[in-house]
């Protein structure tokens, strides 16, 4: 070996380093001529400089590993060839094919690596996280402000549908859904839409099929939020389009 | 560089940032003056109006941010906002309602009267505290009876169950249809 | 509802979401079976593709996220002043790769594999997220199980684990380790 100096950790372990031996030497990975590669892997163990210990036990448990090989190869053979038990080669022929399937693929991921790096995703919208994270923790916040009354109202309405149910001639005409909507639910709601978009038209915070009394509703919600100063309204000429946007702290 | 190819350029930047790009921020990136970048924002803009796409451009003082369209908001809402997210539904207000008013019941009596499955319901209102089991009717299968928690009284400022607005009067509320609330 | 507008929601859907939508949630959401949606995700996806635009929609495990045009890399990195990635070193990628293709592995079947300790390597990949732990083996000391993350996928632009590029001499499967047990 000549003068140079090689560095282990130029070697991500003794498997590459044996490998890039074979691949070196031209070696047929089947048929490895083990004393031979244990000689060089030697030399390099030698030729290494300053490798702390850590670094450097793997790689003499794997010339300990070859050194046996060597000998058990060298030992006379005493029984008849079919007798013969497995190759001492062979545990470390299988690893060291195991390790070429990667070594191999790696070259193809580094292409895929830098072709897929040209790529941005987006990361998680404030906006998102706004919606996702509105589980109503205190009970107030959860009844939202519903009174007694309402819920009085609301028992009321049940037990009058359940009463029309049985009526065979009302139950022939089309029902009329009697939604319930409450202004605190349509707050949210307009509240929700502008945290996805920074401004909204009028129309469009009214659902396209709502009826009147959910237009209706709509409406109150966009005038308390007003009034709280959550958002605001502005139009840019006479009959133009009204636009509403989260308030921003200007009157 | 071909204008289409701005244009996707422009389309990559707002789609990653999340928020307004000022439009010299844009030009400067494209290598072009403003008023080109301006145009080729606006050809993208009216593009995805025109074509009711998901997502829009909308400026904002000078800059520019993509965003859903408003179409889609039922949507969008609906994906992020499950239904044991959201407050006080009207499924839950009137199952509260008829527990309110007829405990101790069954869900098997509560479903009777609604004429839909009450166990979603039941059960998120127990998990609130609104409701909670009282005992099991002696009937086969021994039903759990469900009624109102002292939660529930705290909530609603009364003393005792007994003090509930009386049943008599619906006839005075029937017409006002106020199926609605004001808050304060 | 007519087909275009499914599919302007589905771009607003992907357009919002900061990662990877379930086929499942985007038909949910919808109200569309999943092989409906999954058919109107692929037109919007070969849209995108065809017209050359700005963003594309990429699958991940059977989830899809929109990111950007790749030919937009150079405007996007310039606006952002984002510093080029750097490229995973050679123990790291020998080491995901061995994840990937014998995942659900342990870190003592990767040291076997490699000859060296895993320790650094597969603390370093957990940091990275390319790789996370997906159980534990039901062998003495129970030790954890690694597998690929859906950042993973993203990093090199695979679709999913089982559409990797095939090792040289993959024949052979006897690799596959079936005695552990997926945590929750």
């Amino acid at each position: 070996m000549e003068h140079i100096t090689i560095r282990l950790d130029a070697f991500e372990g003794p498997l590459a380093l044996l490998y890039h031996l074979i691949e070196k030497n031209e070696i047929d990975i089947y048929d490895i001529p083990i004393a031979r590669l244990t000689d060089q892997y030697l030399e390099y163990l030698d030729a290494a400089e300053d490798t702390d210990m850590d670094g450097m036990s793997e790689f003499l448990v794997m010339a300990a590993t070859l050194l046996e090989i060597k000998s058990k190869l060298l030992l006379p053979k005493t029984k008849t060839e079919e007798e013969e038990g497995p190759d001492p080669r062979e545990e470390l022929v299988l690893r060291l094919l195991e390790y070429k399937k990667i070594k191999g693929v790696t070259h193809e991921w580094r292409q895929w690596e830098e072709e897929a790096a040209l790529v941005f995703y987006k990361e998680a919208d404030d906006a998102v996280k706004q919606l996702k994270s509105k589980e109503p923790q205190v009970l107030e916040e959860f009844l939202q402000g519903i009174t007694m009354e309402d819920l009085y109202l609301a028992f009321q309405q049940v037990m009058n549908r359940k009463e029309t149910k049985v009526d065979q001639v009302r139950s022939s005409f089309k029902t009329v859904p009697k939604d319930l909507f409450t202004v605190h639910e349509k707050m949210e709601y307009i509240r929700d839409m502008l945290i996805l978009q920074p401004k909204a038209t009028f129309y469009s915070i009214f659902r396209a099929n709502a009826r009147r009394m959910e237009k209706v509703v709509t409406f109150l919600a966009l005038l308390e939020l007003i009034k709280r100063k959550e958002v605001q309204i502005s139009q840019k000429m006479n009959f133009g389009e009204i636009t509403i946007s989260r308030y921003d702290g200007r009157d | 560089m071909r204008l289409s190819e701005l244009e996707a350029v422009v389309e990559s930047l707002l789609f990653i940032s999340g928020e307004a790009v000022p439009l010299s921020a844009i030009a400067q990136t494209i290598e072009m003056d403003k008023a080109t970048a301006k145009a080729i924002i606006h050809t993208l803009a009216d593009k995805y109006e025109d074509e009711k796409r998901g997502v829009r451009i909308v400026e904002l003082e000078g800059a520019y941010q993509m965003c859903t369209a408003a179409e889609c908001f039922e949507y969008i809402r609906n994906m992020y906002k499950s239904p044991n997210r959201q407050g006080l539904t009207q499924a839950l207000l009137e199952t509260l309602a008829i527990v309110a008013y007829k405990q101790p019941i069954t869900r098997a009596q509560i479903e009777e009267i609604r004429g839909v499955s009450a166990e979603h319901a039941v059960s998120k209102l127990v998990e609130k505290k609104l409701v909670c089991e009282v005992g099991r009717m002696d009937t086969p299968g021994k039903p759990i009876m469900f009624g109102t928690t002292n939660e529930f009284l705290r909530y609603f400022g009364f003393k005792s169950v007994t003090e509930l607005p009386p049943l008599e009067d619906a006839a005075d509320h029937e017409g006002k249809n106020e199926n609605y609330v004001i808050e304060e």
